[in-house]
C-alpha cells in the first residue's frame, strides 16, 4: 500500500525548547494512525505543522509522495489537509453555518448563497448530531456542542488529510460513537487520518497504527494492534509502569462538609441540591449540555444563582462572590482553560500564584517573591510541569501543562471544597493518575472534592458516589458499589426513545 | 417678514472668549432691539455650510459670520445666496478665487495684521521707555502656524520689530504644539536655553494664553519683569489676571480688541439690513486699544465692557 | 386565542428592538424633536441635516469595516483634509478635474495601503499607527498647501458639492449609494463576512484559510480612498481644499458607528445600525442648534447623548443574552 | 574560553536589549543628540525638558496601569482642565489654597470614579465612554470658567508649580516621587500583579477570586485624581486655570506608555518602559525646536518617531519569541 502522508525528520524549535527532533513516519490513505504521548510530547506541535500554521525548522511533509511546503494554512487547505485543533477556533458571534463554511462560502453571481450554505451545513452536521441549528449563534453553544461544530468543519472540506487533535476531550460517549462512525466512513473512502488522544480506549478502538511521542522524539512505532495492549503503550508513553491508573483508595468519610440547597439559575431546569461530606469524592457525570459546568458555577460563585443557598460546615456562602469563597476554602477549577483559566501572557509564576498570592503577601498589599517562587518550584515539582522556567510564558507551554498549571494555582490555596470541571481534559494518562493520586489525598486530608467528568470510566473509577445530570437536572444518584457503566449511562441519556 | 427677524451669528472658535463676548454683545443688540440671535460654532468649513443650512431651516433671514478660513468665502457667498441669506462678515474678511477680498460682501473688523502691528509698535515703544539696547535683547515669538490668523499677527509684529532697526537675527520663532500656556511656556523655554546669554526679553504670539505661559518661562530663568515685555492679544481673562497680580509681571500689555463693537454692531447693522433694506458699510475698520496695568480700567469702560 | 395574540404581539415588539433597539430610540427621538422643536421637520431642515451628516456617512460605512474586523483608523480626518488639498493643488496646476480628482484618491489609497501594511503585516497597532500617520499626513498637508487654503481656479469642479439632483444634494446622493453598496459588500460577500470573522477570532479566521493580512490590507486601503474621496467632495463644498479642516472627524465616524451597535472589540456591525448612529448624531447636533443651546453646554449634551446611547444598548444586549 | 567570554557578553548585551530595548534607543538618541544639537545638554535645558514632560510623565504613570488593565482613558486632558479651572475659582473663593487643591482632585476623583462605574459595572467601551466624558467635562470646565482663563488671586499656591528644590524644580520632583511609587505599586504589589492579570485575562482574573470591577474603578479613580493633581500643578506653574488647555494630552500619554513597550491589549506594561517612552517623546519635541525645525515638518517627524519606536519594539518581540 502507497504511504499517502509522510513526515521526514521534521523539527521544531522553540527558542529555549525542542519541540520535535527528527520525526518521521508515514500514514496510509485509508488507514488511522494514533499519536499518544505525554503533554507536551510535541503533538500538537506535529499537527500544527501539517496544517501550515507553523513552519518547520527542518525536514518535510510529504503528501502523496510529493514535498509540500506550506507558507500559511491557506495552502494546506489547497493540498486537501483539514485539521482539527485541541484548542477551539470559532468566531462566536457568527453562526454555524457561516463558521463552518468560514474562508469557503459558496457563491452566486459573486454574492453568499446562503440556500446552499444552509443546506451544505445541515447535511455536515446530521451525520454528527441533529441537534444544532445550523443558524444558531456560537455563542449560545456549549462546549461540547462547539466541538462537534469543529470537527463538521473539517467534514465539508472534504480533506485528503483529516488530523484530529483530541477531538473527543469534551464530547458524551454517544457523540464519541457517532465520530467513530463517521472516521470509519472516512476511512473507507480513503482518507488518511492522524488521531491524537489521551484516552487509550479510543485508540484502541480505531486506530490502524501508532507513533508514540516523548520529549518530541519517537519513542516507537507500533503497525501491529493486535499485540498491543495498555500497559505496553503507557509504558512506552509515560516510561515506567503503572499498574492500575485509578488505583483507587478507601477512605473514611467525616461529617457532612458542603451542602448545596435548592438551588436554581441559568442553564439549570431544576432546583439542584446535594451535599459532600469530609474525605468524600463526588463525581458529576453527564452528556454534554447536561448543565454541570453551570451548576459549579453556580456552587461556586462565579453566576448569580436565582435561588437556593451554599453552605459549608453550615456557614451559608455569599451568593455569587467568588473571593468570599474563595477565603472559605470553596474552589473551582474551570472547564474552559483557554477562556477562564490561564493568563496567556502572563509567566507560568504569576498564573499559579494568582489567587494565593494575597496570603503570601504583606499587609494583604506587598507581594513577597520569595514565597511565590517557592510556592512555584514546590508545583513545577510536583505535578512535574514541564516549562524551561517558572518565567515561561504560559501561553508556550503545551494544552495539558497550562492545565496542571491551573490545577497547581487552586491547590497553593488553602481549600475544604475543591471543584475539579473536567480536570483531566487533555492531560496523558501518567498525569492523569497523579491527579487522581492527588485527590484521593486531598480526600484523605479530609477535604471534599467534586469532579465532573465526561469520561465514564474515570468517574466510575475514582469518585465515592456519582450524581447523573440530565438536561438541566440532577436526576440520580448512585454509590460506588452500585454504579455500573449501564446504569450510569441510563440515567444520563435522555428518556425513551429519543436516542 | 413675518414673525420676528432672527439673524445668525456664527464664529470660528466658540471656546475662545473673544468670541464668547461678540455673542453677549449681538445677544444684546437682540434684547434692546427685539430679533433673536442664533448663535452657532462653526470650527470648519464642513460645519459653517450645516450652519447656514440650519439657519435658513429655522427661517432666519441673514447672518454675522466669522469663518474659520477666509478662502470659504466664495462658498459662503454662494450658499448664502442658496438659501435667501444676507451676508456679512466680522473680524476676518473673505477671500475671493482671484486671492483678492471679497468686497461685495459688507464687512467688520481689524486685519490680524494690524493687530500683529500694534503688538508690535507697543513693545518697540516700551523698548524705547525702558532704554534697552537692541544688541542685548531677543524677540520670541512664540508662533502657530497652523492658523493662518495667527501667522497674520506674527507677521505684523516682526515686520515693525523690522522697522524700527530691531536687528532680524535677534527675532526667535518658537514654534508651540498647542495654543494654551503650556505650550507657550514649552516653546520658549528652548528660545531661552539656546541663548543664554541676552539680558532682555520681548515677547509676542497668537494670543494672551502663549504670551503668558512665555513670561512663565522667563521667570523660571530668573528674568525680572523689568527685563521682559511681552505683549498679548486678546484682552481676556488671561491679561486681567496679570494685571490684578500685586507686583508687575513680565506681560506688560495686551492689545483688545473691542468684542461689544464687533458683537453689537454688526449684529444691529445685520438687523437693520433685513428690517429696514438698508445695507451696512461695506468695510468698517475697528481699531484695538493698547492695554496695561494703569490703564486697564479705562480701556476697559470706554471699549464698552 | 387572545392570549396568544397577545405573546405573538410581544414577541414582534422584542424582535424589533433586540434588532434595532438604536433605530427605535431614534425614531422616538426623531418624532419628539419633530414635535418640539420648531423648524426642524421641515424640507429645507431635513436637506440640510442630510448634508451636514453626509460626510460622516461616507466614511462610517469604511470605518464599520474597519471596526468590525478589530481595527481602528484616526488617519481619516489628515486624509480628509490632505485629499482636499491635493486636488486643489492638482487641478490648480494642470487644470483638469479628473486629474485632481483621480490624484487625491490615489493619494487616499496609498496612505490607506501604508496603514493597512504596517498594521497587517508589521503587526503594529492599529490605533498607534493610525495616530502617528494621523500627525503625519496633517504635516504633509500643511506642509503642501503652506498652511492655508488653496483656493480652486476650476469653478466646474464645484458641481459634485454643490449640485442637486431631484432637488437633492449631490452629496447626499453619494452617501446613499455608498451605504447600499457597503450593506450589500458586508452581508452578501465573502469580504464582508471574512471581515467579521477576522474581528471575532482572528485565529479562527486564519486557520479556516482566510488570508487576515490582505482583507486587513483592503479594508484600510479602502477606508483611505473613501476618506479621500470625502475630502474631494468638502472641497468641491468648500471651493478650496484646506489643510487644517476635520480635526475630530475620526471620533465622529468611530462615534456613529459605536452608536449604531458595532462592537469596538470586533465581530459585531450592521449597516442598517450605522446609518442610525450617523442619523443620531447629525439630528441631535442640528436639533441643538435650532434650539439655540449655548456652546459649551453642546459639548455636555454630546458626552451625555453618547454616554446614553451606548448604555441602552449595552443593557439591551444584556437582556437579551 | 575566549570564546566563551564572547558569548557570555553577547548574552549580557542580548538580555539589555530584550528587557530594555527602548532605553537602548533612548541612550543613543540622547548622546547622538547632545553631540549634533547645540545647547541641548546643558544643564538648563535638561531642567526644562524635564519640566516639559513632568506632566505628562505624572499622567503616564496612572495611564499604564488603565492600559496595562486593557482599557484606555480619553478624559485626563478634560480633567487637567477642568480642575485647573476647579482650584482657581475655589481658591478665589474662599482664600484657601487647601480648599482650592482638595477641591480639584476631589473632582479628578470623582470624574474617574464615574468612569470607573460606567466601564466596570456597567460594561460600557472605555474609549467611548472617556471620549465621551471627555466632552461633558470640557464643556462643563467652559460652562464655570466662563471660557476664559480664571485667575489666581494668592500668589502664595504658584511655589507648587514654580518652585524650586535644591535647584531642581517641584513639578520635576513630584513627577519622579510619581514614578517610583506606581514602579512599586506596579511590581511590589498585589494591586498591581493584579492589574497585569486583569489586561491578560479578565475572566481568569475573576475566576480567581480578584475583584475585577474594583480594581477597574480604582485604576480610573486614581488616574482621576493624578490628572486632576498634574491640572492642580498646571494651574499653578500658570498662575491661572485655564479651560482650553492640554488638548490632545490623552494621546500623548498613550503614545508615551506605548513608546515604552505597554500593551494596548492589556497585560504588559513596566514603569521603567513608561518613562523611557516619556522622556523620547519630551527629547524629540525639545531636540527638533532647538535645531529650528518648521512646525509642519515636526508634525511629520513626531509622527514617523512614534511609528518607527513602536516598529522596533514590535521586531525586537519577535525576534525573542
Ligand atoms: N509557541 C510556542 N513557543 C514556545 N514553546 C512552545 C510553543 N508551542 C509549543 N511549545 C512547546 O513545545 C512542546 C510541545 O508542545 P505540544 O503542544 O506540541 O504538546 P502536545 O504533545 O500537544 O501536549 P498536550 O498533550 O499537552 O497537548 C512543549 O514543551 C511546549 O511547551
Ligand atoms: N448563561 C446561560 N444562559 C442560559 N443557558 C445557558 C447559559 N450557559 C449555558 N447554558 C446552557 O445550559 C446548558 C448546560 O451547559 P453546561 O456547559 O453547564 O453543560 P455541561 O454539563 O457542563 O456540559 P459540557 O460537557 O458541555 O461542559 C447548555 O444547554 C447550555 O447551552
Ligand atoms: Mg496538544
Ligand atoms: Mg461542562
Amino acid at each position: 500500500m502507497q504511504h499517502y502522508l509522510k513526515f521526514q525528520s521534521v523539527s521544531k524549535v522553540f527558542p529555549g525548547v525542542k519541540a520535535l527532533d527528527s520525526i518521521s513516519f508515514e500514514v496510509n490513505a485509508g488507514s488511522v494512525h494514533g499519536l499518544l504521548g505525554e503533554n507536551g510530547a510535541g503533538k500538537s506541535t506535529l499537527l500544527k505543522i501539517l496544517s501550515g500554521a507553523y513552519i518547520p525548522t527542518s525536514g518535510e511533509v510529504e503528501i502523496d509522495g510529493k514535498v509540500r511546503r506550506f507558507h500559511g494554512t491557506k495552502d494546506a487547505i489547497d493540498a486537501g489537509i483539514a485539521v482539527i485543533y485541541q484548542e477551539l477556533n470559532l468566531v462566536p458571534d457568527m453562526t454555524v453555518e457561516e463558521n463552518l463554511l468560514l474562508g469557503h462560502m459558496p457563491l452566486r453571481h459573486g454574492l453568499i448563497d446562503k440556500k446552499t450554505m444552509t443546506q451544505v451545513a445541515r447535511e455536515a452536521l446530521a451525520s454528527l448530531s441533529g441537534e444544532i441549528n445550523p443558524k444558531s449563534r456560537i455563542r449560545t453553544l456549549s462546549i461540547g456542542q462547539r466541538q462537534l461544530v469543529e470537527i463538521a468543519k473539517a467534514l465539508i472540506r472534504d480533506a485528503k488529510v483529516i488530523a484530529f487533535d483530541e477531538p473527543t476531550s469534551s464530547l458524551s460517549d454517544r457523540e464519541v460513537q457517532k465520530l467513530f462512525s463517521v472516521i470509519k466512513d472516512l476511512q473507507g473512502r480513503g482518507r488518511a487520518i492522524l488521531y491524537v488522544s489521551h484516552r487509550l480506549e479510543e485508540v484502541f478502538q480505531i486506530c490502524d497504527s501508532i507513533t508514540v511521542f516523548r520529549d518530541g522524539r519517537i519513542v516507537k512505532s507500533f503497525d501491529d494492534m493486535s499485540a498491543l495492549t495498555n500497559d505496553i503503550l503507557i509504558r512506552n508513553m509515560v516510561g515506567r509502569e503503572i499498574k492500575d491508573i485509578y488505583d483507587y483508595r478507601e477512605r473514611p468519610h467525616g461529617e457532612r462538609l458542603l451542602e448545596v440547597k435548592d438551588l436554581t439559575g441559568p442553564g439549570l431546569t431544576a432546583p439542584a441540591s446535594f451535599e459532600v461530606s469530609k474525605g468524600e469524592i463526588l463525581g458529576f457525570f453527564g452528556l454534554v449540555g447536561a448543565g454541570r459546568t453551570e451548576l459549579m458555577k453556580l456552587v461556586f460563585g462565579a453566576e448569580k444563582p436565582v435561588q437556593g443557598t451554599v453552605s459549608i460546615a453550615g456557614k451559608v456562602m455569599d451568593a455569587s462572590n467568588i473571593g468570599s469563597s474563595i477565603r472559605n476554602g470553596l474552589v473551582l477549577c474551570p472547564e474552559d482553560r483557554k477562556l477562564e483559566g490561564i493568563i496567556p501572557i502572563s509567566s507560568v509564576s504569576d498564573n499559579i500564584n494568582l489567587s494565593v498570592r494575597r496570603l503570601f503577601s504583606r499587609f494583604g498589599f506587598f507581594i513577597n517573591r520569595g514565597k511565590e517562587a517557592a510556592n512555584t518550584d514546590k508545583f513545577i515539582e510536583k505535578l512535574s510541569i514541564k516549562t524551561p522556567s517558572s518565567a515561561q510564558l504560559l501561553m508556550n507551554l503545551s494544552g495539558g501543562n497550562q492545565q496542571k498549571v491551573i490545577l497547581a494555582r487552586w491547590l497553593s490555596e488553602d481549600i475544604r471544597v475543591i471543584i475539579l470541571d473536567e480536570p483531566t481534559r487533555g492531560i496523558d494518562v501518567g498525569t492523569k493518575s497523579e491527579i487522581y493520586q492527588i485527590m484521593y489525598s486531598l480526600a484523605e486530608s479530609g477535604m471534599c472534592v467534586v469532579f465532573v467528568s465526561s469520561e465514564l470510566p474515570e468517574i466510575l473509577g475514582v469518585a465515592d458516589r456519582i450524581l447523573v445530570m440530565r438536561s438541566g437536572k440532577i436526576v440520580g444518584s448512585l454509590s460506588r458499589n452500585e454504579a455500573t457503566e449501564e446504569k450510569v449511562l441510563k440515567l444520563a441519556l435522555p428518556v425513551s426513545g429519543n436516542v | 417678514a413675518n414673525g420676528p427677524i432672527k439673524i445668525g451669528f456664527l464664529v470660528k472658535m466658540p471656546e475662545e472668549p473673544w468670541f464668547q463676548n461678540e455673542w453677549k454683545f449681538a445677544d444684546q443688540a437682540g434684547k434692546e432691539m427685539g430679533f433673536e440671535v442664533v448663535k452657532i460654532g462653526a470650527t470648519d468649513g464642513e460645519k459653517v455650510l450645516a450652519a447656514i443650512d440650519n439657519l435658513a431651516a429655522q427661517g432666519a433671514q441673514g447672518f454675522v459670520i466669522c469663518t474659520p478660513d477666509t478662502k470659504l468665502g466664495p462658498s459662503i457667498v454662494q450658499k448664502a445666496k442658496a438659501d435667501n441669506l444676507k451676508v456679512m462678515s466680522v473680524d476676518d474678511r473673505f477671500i475671493g478665487p482671484d486671492g483678492k477680498v471679497i468686497e461685495s460682501v459688507p464687512h467688520m473688523g481689524i486685519s490680524a495684521t494690524k493687530i500683529g502691528e500694534l503688538v508690535g509698535q507697543a513693545i518697540v515703544d516700551e523698548m524705547k521707555v525702558r532704554g534697552w539696547k537692541a544688541s542685548e535683547t531677543g524677540a520670541i515669538s512664540v508662533s502657530f502656524y497652523e492658523l493662518q490668523t495667527a501667522k497674520e499677527r506674527s507677521t505684523g509684529a516682526i515686520s515693525v520689530l523690522n522697522k524700527n532697526a530691531f536687528p532680524a537675527a535677534m527675532i526667535f520663532d518658537a514654534p508651540q504644539k498647542t495654543t494654551d500656556t503650556e505650550g507657550g511656556f514649552n516653546a520658549a523655554n528652548v528660545v531661552l536655553t539656546k541663548h543664554p546669554t541676552i539680558k532682555h526679553w520681548v515677547i509676542f504670539g497668537v494670543n494672551d494664553e502663549t504670551v503668558m505661559g512665555a513670561v512663565r518661562a522667563t521667570e523660571g530663568r530668573g528674568f525680572k519683569a523689568a527685563d521682559v515685555i511681552g505683549v498679548g492679544i486678546g484682552g481676556s481673562g488671561t491679561a486681567d489676571v496679570e494685571f490684578q497680580k500685586a507686583d508687575p509681571t513680565g506681560f506688560f500689555a495686551t492689545v483688545l480688541i473691542s468684542p461689544k463693537r464687533h458683537g453689537y454692531e454688526t449684529a444691529a447693522n445685520m438687523y437693520n439690513w433685513i428690517k429696514n433694506g438698508k445695507e451696512p458699510e461695506k468695510l468698517i475698520l475697528t481699531a484695538g486699544a493698547l492695554m496695561n496695568r494703569s490703564n486697564e480700567k479705562a480701556v476697559m469702560t470706554e471699549m464698552g465692557l | 386565542m387572545s392570549a396568544n395574540e397577545t405573546v405573538a404581539k410581544k414577541n414582534v415588539l422584542k424582535g424589533l428592538w433586540d434588532n434595532a433597539g438604536m433605530l427605535v430610540v431614534f425614531i422616538v427621538m426623531f418624532c419628539a424633536i419633530s414635535l418640539f422643536v420648531p423648524f426642524f421637520f421641515t424640507w429645507r431642515n431635513m436637506i440640510g441635516l442630510a448634508l451636514s451628516v453626509s460626510m460622516v456617512g461616507m466614511v462610517s460605512c469604511t470605518m464599520l469595516f474597519c471596526l468590525a474586523s478589530g481595527d481602528f483608523d484616526l488617519s481619516v480626518e489628515a486624509i480628509v483634509a490632505f485629499s482636499g488639498v491635493t486636488a486643489a493643488v492638482l487641478i490648480n496646476l494642470t487644470g483638469s478635474i479628473v486629474i485632481g480628482v483621480a490624484g487625491a484618491i490615489l493619494s487616499g489609497v496609498l496612505i490607506g495601503l501604508i496603514n493597512g501594511f504596517i498594521i497587517a503585516r508589521l503587526k503594529i497597532n492599529a490605533l498607534i499607527t493610525t495616530y502617528a500617520m494621523q500627525q503625519i499626513i496633517r504635516g504633509v498637508g500643511f506642509i503642501v498647501s503652506a498652511g492655508s487654503a488653496v483656493g480652486i481656479s476650476n469653478s466646474r469642479f464645484f458641481g459634485l458639492g454643490s449640485g442637486n439632483l431631484l432637488s437633492i444634494p449631490i452629496p447626499v446622493i453619494i452617501t446613499i449609494i455608498v451605504f447600499i453598496m457597503f450593506g450589500i459588500l458586508l452581508n452578501k460577500t465573502t469580504y464582508g463576512r471574512n471581515t467579521l470573522a477576522i474581528g471575532g477570532n482572528k485565529e479562527a479566521a486564519r486557520l479556516a484559510g482566510i488570508n487576515v493580512n490582505r482583507i486587513k490590507i483592503v479594508i484600510f486601503t479602502l477606508q483611505g480612498a473613501m476618506a479621500a474621496f470625502a475630502g474631494v467632495v468638502l472641497a468641491s463644498r468648500m471651493t478650496s481644499g484646506q489643510p487644517n479642516t476635520s480635526t475630530g472627524f475620526a471620533m465622529d465616524c468611530i462615534s456613529a458607528c459605536v452608536l449604531g451597535g458595532v462592537s469596538l472589540s470586533g465581530g459585531i456591525g450592521t449597516i442598517l445600525g450605522t446609518i442610525v448612529g450617523v442619523l443620531i448624531i447629525g439630528t441631535v447636533q442640528n436639533a441643538m442648534n435650532l434650539m439655540n443651546i449655548p456652546t459649551f453646554y453642546q459639548y455636555v449634551v454630546r458626552g451625555l447623548i453618547l454616554l446614553f446611547a451606548v448604555l441602552l444598548d449595552q443593557l439591551k444586549q444584556r437582556k437579551s443574552v
